[in-house]
């Protein structure tokens, strides 16, 4: 069974529909890239599903459950991380707590527990490692007590990817993970979600326009347009579209 | 010789900044003119003792009026203060006085509250209202309103005016009264108006009006009401705070209070032969004229400086004495005399109307609180 | 046209610069490449006037920029695109348009609207709206309109392209191409690399805040160094 | 003629710091932590004041196992010579009401924070919220000064006596008083700390930075906000019973908005987020209200012609500009350090670069 | 409520909500353009209203000279106290907080230096001496020449304000400036020079404000003061940012102050003293029922009438 489906999803900003009777399916375990022209309704769409903006109508399903109408962190809890677009950090925090802000369960964030050291000083350790773990990755174990505001914006691109895996999700929503990223940075990023799906079986719906790198990694695509979806194919038969060509690489 | 000079300071708890920051000045000037001259006739006398003022701010609060008080106390030594002002401050500064044994000589603080028997507090001069209440429910009755509307401001001394005087004035056999509260910090009473005067439409001929105000209120009040149809119609009564000069500088304001056949009830009014010597020495000393209180204050400040000359500079000695000196003198106000309560027991008021020519408030007659008898001139 | 020398420069009391020289040629189209972090931005900041300086100079052709007041600075005819916050969100897309072109003559400013909205149609489309509910590509197509509009001689760009889908990335290169051929000096932050060499003249790196390499693009895309330490071999 | 008494002014001083230590650690939980701009702290604070004047008449008399007699109104003056006289010889009554009149205090104020905040969870812009509360205040004054029973309206409810009371050195008394304020502040600061140090401070945090990003990371944070409302309530409560047993006064008139200003500006010069800063900030308000008060009597005195007590006003507000303009991000600024995470990422770390 | 009372109060409502509108206003525009809740903007109002009152009482009583100085001292205090206090503060970055903290302290020095020279000329509690006069009545409508003034007075300056801010290019940049300050600079807007005129407009319009209220009630340190959280209720009832959302705001206050508390006193027999409170009750519920504030409401009958 497919991890996450969408139905019939629309959202309407007054006038303007951004996404009109989407409907798609992202299997468990796949790398699925959303392309499309700017404007086209992508990070919409991610919103929707992440349940940081309400839909018009539609429905959707993760793991089984039906999760239309859940509030962003109700969504979060049950497995859909998601990064932002315009990178959305906690700029006066320092770079690991950014990371540790998403752990789920943790004991400590009890308001009865906090004041007392013991009942969460064990776990913590534990999640500063696991998030050392993955600044290394991203790079930025040595800014680990930087402010995010004092990272570069590649940088905070990087922190964000970071802070989302954090919350151990079964699927994370990717909006641009690699814009204004170095290139051989950019590549890593992939490398490290195909990674990722590979030791811990995490989905990726990713937004990506550097298609030269997504192509090499993705399952499958979708393409929107106009809130519409266009298309749905593998990378080649995506690369291949007529009518993708025509709006997307303005061919 | 100089070095055997000891001083007493005297506390100045006063509102020097909020609403009634130009009161607390004032008073704090009289309080100045009692200590130089009284300090001038100890030299003169030979005598080594001699007076210092302290003055603190109460910011109009209670709690800064314990704040005020304990630092003069903490600063200076001062056994014995005059002031606060308003029976909040008062009531403030009460637990600390207590405690510390450090007397409260308040001189115009007249709501009930602060009526307590055995405690530091003593209410020299101006008397509760209680008093002018009751004149000003005569007053009413003898010019034959059926019914009243009251405008007080919604404070202890407002409130207490007006419940007591509404029951006054049904007790001698008045009618219905109507009354609104103004919000102390108003700084523009029109809606105020409006009620005010579609309560007296509702009542018909024979209504009166009473306004219990302060100064600013007072003003922004008749600001509107002069244009009133209906109350420019009707007769008026006003508290003793709402005769400020200022409150004439518009003649259009003068000229309302005139014809509205304005009176007030007010300590101040009576004189006794040193009061115009305190008017021409507080000008000679400041440059200007004294407030309406400014007198009281000047005379709680010699009670409490005899007192000090009899008992020494120490609060109980004072406490002790000071009913007995308030009870021997007479200053530019009344006789003073002290109840159980610690509170001015006699009340004898002059009745004030504005003066043909709109520039000045002059004496038509007098009320005798303890007899409850009008006089006229 | 702009010279860079002996620059130390960073934020507050932190040094990101060191000691950096370098010349961007007039009429020349230069990309300034580099890891993330390696104080690219950082760079375009300091010749607006926008950071601490420590210590070196700035100078367009003989004058000296370190001092002066940023406005002062674009009115030499910088024109600067941020990476980031480079556009008014509060405002609608057309009052941005209109405060790009505030330092035209008056008859100039429709004219070069109008030329924008071929060149852009989509801004065209969303005149009336309010420019913080843009999307991403449309955010940055609003971002490098104003700067252009104000005709400057000298264009800062910090990563024009990213976020931009392959159709309208080919435009901004395109457009940039059309620039440079027009006279305008362009300085562009990338980190569209590959892409970028294939249309600039010349390129530096910049690495940790030094000076890494400079030379053509073509150069830039054989140097050993530069393929190992950013652009990768993929 | 200066001559300033050390102790005891040490003592008000004191006690004043520690009343202020509760207010301002309760607004830099609020804000500078979580981010809540709680411009209604004189509510909460207040709230601690009317229960005490609320306990002090009607269930002291009862503690203290005598019929209670209405505070207002006629009965006035011998209500409160009843509990005077309580105060004064049945020490155990007294403290056994102080225990229930703090415990009642909190729970009350903190269950008014925990619904404000339910109740304003619309209000997505952080200035309603703000408005909201400064508005709320003034409106629950407004009500209470009207309110005939509650503390006697406009005339409030006098000799509300601190606990030591029945003690015949007052010197005695008044320092037992300021060592139990200092102790409840001592109390409350080393709860915030923890509370501050700790991942539930993390989230608060976060949820100060950005809330959209807070509940997309699986926050609830509605809950957190109302939880940190009714922990800061609860402690702002506290202080207000101090304040109220300290002048001994309860009164509708001292919970205006100035006091609300006040706190502000003592977690804004401490330094926001910072207890420490808070507890500093406290501590410069006491200290700079009696300093510029005993300035203005000693420059009285020395005969200037300008009223000081204006001056002072002036005074403290250019050194607040000269402080703001100097020390912007507080005394003490935030440390960035939260948890003991940190200290393991250091380990961690191979020499760090920057 | 009687039809009576009813007219008088709509009157007043006009009066007093185009005096609030005057000083929300300027309110709004500090808090859009220079990220600032002021504080201080009560004292610029009551440094208007000295300024009036201290020339009237010099004999002139030209209503449109007071007018004129009472904008010149209200706007010279407010560029004086961002020439000061807040362009240096500005510069360092501050937060948001620091801001309303110095606007505090500023507004805390004007007050007692107004109280300073009030209690050296004497000058409590008067009132800006110009003698009311009935211009026009039937039945219980009167209009007087005070009414002539301050009703079209503020309501024109606050239509010149919107336009300045809607349609120029100044207010253009003011917004600009309000939104991104650092992108304003880069593009060159000359960013001291359009908060200068922000800064002037601002305190100017406070001044007038400060004049025509001393014209109605009389004239004290604590005036601006004890009105600013009626204006501050009103800016944010129009969400701080919107002008016509501020003008409304005003008018909504002065509407509940007024008529809305007449008619509660009247049918409900609420207490005039619980004036201050009535109009705060209502905003809350305003806010919780509509958490967007008015501008939305605004906006949506902008769209009809398209
Ligand atoms: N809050 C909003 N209010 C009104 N319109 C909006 C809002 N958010 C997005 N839009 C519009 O909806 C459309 C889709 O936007 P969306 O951000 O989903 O595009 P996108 O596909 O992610 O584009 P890009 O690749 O440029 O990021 C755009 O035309 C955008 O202007
Ligand atoms: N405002 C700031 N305060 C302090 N340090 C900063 C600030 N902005 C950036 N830095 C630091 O300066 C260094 C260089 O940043 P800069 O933004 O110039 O990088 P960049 O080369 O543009 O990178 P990217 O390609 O990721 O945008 C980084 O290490 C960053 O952490
Ligand atoms: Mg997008
Ligand atoms: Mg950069």
């Amino acid at each position: 069974m497919p991890l996450l489906q969408l139905f019939n999803l629309r959202k309407d900003f007054g006038g303007l529909r951004a996404v009109d009777d989407v409907s798609l399916e992202v299997a468990t375990g796949a790398i699925v890239g959303l392309i499309g022209p700017n404007g086209s309704g992508k990070s919409t769409l991610l919103n929707l599903i992440a349940g940081s903006a309400e839909r018009t109508a539609g429905r959707i399903i993760f793991d089984g459950d039906e999760i239309s109408g859940l509030s962003a962190d109700q969504v979060f809890q049950r497995g859909i991380a998601r990064g932002y677009q315009d990178p959305s950090l906690y700029l006066k925090m320092t770079t690991l707590d950014n990371a540790l802000l998403p752990v789920k369960s943790q004991r400590g964030e009890h308001p009865w527990y906090a004041p007392w050291r013991r009942f969460w000083q064990k776990q913590e350790a534990e999640n500063a490692r696991a998030a050392a773990g993955v600044l290394e990755q991203v790079q930025l174990l040595g800014h680990y007590d930087s402010l995010a505001s004092d990272l570069s914006g590649g940088q905070m691109k990087l922190l964000e990817m970071g802070r989302s895996l954090m919350g151990s999700p079964k699927l994370l929503l990717l909006d641009e993970p690699t814009a204004g990223v170095a290139p051989n940075l950019a590549y890593e990023i992939f490398e490290e979600i195909s990674r990722l799906r590979q030791q811990h079986g995490i989905t990726f719906l990713i937004v990506e326009h550097r298609l030269e790198i997504l192509f090499d990694f993705v399952d499958s695509v979708y393409v929107m347009h106009l809130g519409n979806l266009l298309a749905h194919g593998s990378a080649d038969d995506i690369a291949s579209n007529e009518t993708v060509r025509e709006v997307y690489f303005g061919d | 010789a100089q070095d055997d000079i000891e001083t007493y300071v005297l506390g100045i708890p006063l509102p020097f900044t909020g609403s009634f920051g130009s009161f607390g000045q004032d008073f704090e000037r009289g309080i100045l003119l009692a200590v130089s001259q009284m300090n001038a006739e100890l030299e003169a006398a030979g005598s080594n003792i001699r007076f210092d003022t302290a003055s603190a701010d109460t910011e109009q609060t209670p709690e800064g009026a314990a704040r005020a008080l304990q630092t003069i106390a903490q600063t200076t030594g001062a056994q014995v203060v005059v002031g606060p002002l308003t029976t909040d401050e008062v009531l403030g500064a009460k637990q600390f006085a207590d405690e510390n044994g450090i007397v409260i000589v308040a001189m115009a603080s007249s709501g009930p509250a602060a009526s307590i028997p055995g405690d530091n507090i003593y209410r020299v001069i101006y008397p509760p209202d209680t008093f002018s209440s009751k004149a000003f429910a005569t007053i009413a009755l003898e010019r034959g309103h059926e019914n009243m509307v009251v405008l007080h401001v919604d404070d202890p001394f407002g409130n207490g005016m007006n419940e007591q005087f509404i029951a006054n004035f049904q007790a001698g056999g008045g009618g219905e009264v109507a009354s609104f509260g103004y919000a102390p910090q108003s700084t523009e009473l029109s809606t105020e108006a409006a009620a005010v005067s579609a309560a007296l439409a509702g009542f018909g001929d024979n209504a009166g009006f009473f306004c219990v105000c302060f100064p600013g209120a007072a003003q922004a009040f008749v600001q509107v009401a002069q244009v009133d149809p209906i109350l420019t119609t009707v007769q008026w009564m006003g508290n003793e705070a709402m005769t400020t000069l200022e409150m004439l500088e518009d003649p259009g304001h003068a000229q309302t209070l005139i014809n509205a056949n304005f009176v007030t009830v007010s300590q101040s009014a009576a004189s006794t032969p040193l009061t115009p010597i305190f008017n021409a020495d507080f000008v000679a000393m400041f440059d200007k004229e004294p407030g309406i209180f400014t007198n009281y204050a000047f005379d709680a400040a010699n009670i409490a400086m005899l007192t000090m000359l009899a008992a020494g500079n120490d609060g109980a000695a004072v406490k002790s004495m000071l009913p007995f000196i308030s009870n021997h003198y007479i200053g530019t106000t009344v006789q003073a005399y002290l109840d159980d309560n610690g509170d001015q027991a006699i009340a004898s008021y002059g009745i004030r109307k504005v003066s043909d020519d709109g520039t000045a408030f002059e004496v038509i007659g007098s009320y005798n609180g303890n007899t409850d008898t009008i006089t006229y001139n | 046209m702009i010279t860079v020398d002996h620059l130390t420069a960073g934020y507050g009391k932190l040094e990101i610069l060191q000691d950096l020289s370098l010349a961007f040629a007039a009429e020349q189209f230069s990309a300034v490449l580099g890891p993330n972090g390696s104080g690219k931005s950082t760079l375009m900041k300091a010749i607006m006037g926008l950071n601490t300086i420590f210590s070196g100079s700035i100078t367009l052709r003989t004058r000296e920029l370190i001092g002066m007041q940023t406005e002062a600075i674009s009115k030499l005819g910088i024109a600067y695109v941020p990476q980031r916050e480079n556009i008014f969100t509060e405002l609608s897309v057309l009052e941005n348009l209109q405060l790009g072109v505030r330092i035209l003559p008056r008859d100039q400013r429709e004219n070069a609207l109008n030329e924008l909205f071929e060149l852009f149609p989509i801004l065209g489309r969303r005149k009336p709206q309010k420019a913080g509910q843009l999307s991403g590509g449309e955010h940055r197509m609003l971002a490098i309109a104003i700067a252009w509009l104000s005709r400057p001689t000298i264009m800062l760009l910090d990563e024009p392209s990213a976020g931009l889908a392959p159709a309208i990335a080919t435009d901004v290169f395109n457009i940039l191409k059309e620039l440079s051929q027009q006279g305008i000096t362009l300085i562009v932050v990338e980190q569209n690399a590959r892409r970028i060499l294939q249309h600039c003249d010349y390129a530096f790196v910049l690495r940790e805040g030094r000076l890494m390499f400079d030379g053509s693009a073509q150069a830039c895309l054989e140097d050993e160094e530069t393929i190992k330490g950013y652009l990768g071999v993929h | 003629m200066i001559n300033i008494d050390l102790g005891a002014t040490a003592i008000s001083v004191l006690t004043l710091f520690g009343i202020y230590a509760l207010m301002s650690i309760s607004l830099n939980l609020e804000y500078g932590v979580a981010g809540v701009p709680n411009f209604g702290q004189a509510l909460f604070v207040s709230i601690g004041a009317y229960v005490a004047g609320v306990t002090y008449t009607r269930l002291l008399p009862l503690l203290a196992g005598m019929e209670s007699v209405h505070p207002c109104g006629p009965t006035m003056g011998q209500a409160l010579q009843l509990r005077s006289e309580i105060m004064a010889t049945q020490p155990v009554a007294g403290f056994i009401n102080l225990a229930l009149t703090l415990v009642i205090a909190a729970i009350l104020s903190g269950a008014v924070g925990f619904a404000v905040s339910y109740v304003t969870l619309r209000l997505k812009e952080e200035w309603f919220l703000a408005l909201v509360l400064l508005v709320g205040g003034e409106t629950v004054r407004i009500v209470v000064r009207g309110a005939d029973d509650l503390i006697c309206s406009h005339n409030g409810i006098s000799s509300v006596a601190q606990p030591f009371y029945f003690l015949d050195d007052v010197q005695m008394s008044s320092i037992l008083f300021m060592l139990l304020a200092l102790a409840l502040a001592l109390i409350a600061y080393l709860y915030s700390q923890r509370l501050t140090h700790s991942p539930y401070g993390r989230m608060l945090k976060g949820l100060r930075e950005n809330e959209e990003v807070t509940r997309g990371l699986g926050k609830g944070i509605s809950l957190a906000r109302a939880q940190i409302m009714l922990i800061g309530s609860a402690i702002a409560a506290i202080g207000g019973v101090l304040f109220a047993l300290n002048t001994g006064f309860v009164n509708t008139n001292d919970y205006v908005v100035t006091l609300t200003l006040d706190v502000w500006v003592m977690v804004v010069l401490g330094g926001i987020g910072n207890n420490r800063g808070a507890l500093l900030g406290a501590a410069l308000i006491a200290i700079m209200d009696r300093v510029t008060q005993v300035a203005a009597i000693a420059l009285n005195m020395s005969g200037s012609p300008i009223e000081f007590n204006y001056v002072r006003f002036i005074a403290f507000g250019i050194i607040l500009l000269l402080m703001l303009r100097y020390r912007p991000a507080g005394l003490l600024p935030e440390s960035r350090l939260t948890t003991i995470a940190h200290e393991t990422a250091k380990r961690l770390t191979p020499g760090k670069t920057i | 409520m009687p039809s009576s009372l009813l007219v008088t109060s709509l009157v007043n409502t006009i009066q007093i909500g185009s005096l609030y509108a005057l000083m929300a206003l300027g309110l709004t525009l500090t808090f859009s353009v220079i990220k600032l809740p002021n504080f201080a903007h009560a004292e610029y109002v009551t440094a208007g209203a000295y300024a009036a009152l201290i020339i009237s009482l010099a004999g002139v009583l030209n209503p449109l000279i007071i007018i004129a100085v009472a904008f010149l001292v209200g706007a010279l205090t407010a560029v004086v106290s961002h020439l000061i206090v807040f362009k240096p503060l500005e510069r360092q970055n501050v937060s948001l907080y620091t801001l309303i903290l110095a606007s505090f302290a500023v507004g805390l020095i004007i007050r007692y230096i107004l109280f300073t020279i009030a209690d050296y000329f004497n000058i409590f509690d008067l009132r800006i001496a110009i003698p009311l006069q009935i211009l026009f009545r039937t039945g219980s409508l009167i209009l007087t020449n005070l009414f002539a003034w301050v009703a079209p007075t503020s309501i024109v300056l606050v239509i010149l304000l919107t336009l300045l801010i809607n349609r120029t290019a100044l207010g253009r940049e003011m917004r600009a400036l309000a939104n991104n300050t650092i992108l304003a600079r880069v593009i060159g807007i000359p960013v001291e020079r359009v908060k200068n005129y922000t800064w002037l407009l601002v305190g100017g319009m406070a001044g007038v404000a400060g004049a025509l209220w001393g014209l109605q009630s009389a004239v004290s340190p604590l005036m601006g003061w004890a009105a600013i959280i009626s204006v501050f209720a009103a800016a944010i009832l129009g969400g701080l940012s919107s002008f016509p959302g501020t003008i409304l705001g005003a008018y909504v206050v002065a509407f509940s102050e007024n008529t809305i508390m007449l008619f509660l006193n009247f049918s409900y027999g609420v207490d005039l003293a619980y004036k201050p409170a009535i109009p705060f009750i209502i905003i809350i519920a305003v806010l919780l029922i509509r958490p967007q504030g008015l501008t939305q409401l605004l906006k949506r009958a902008g769209e009809l009438g398209r």
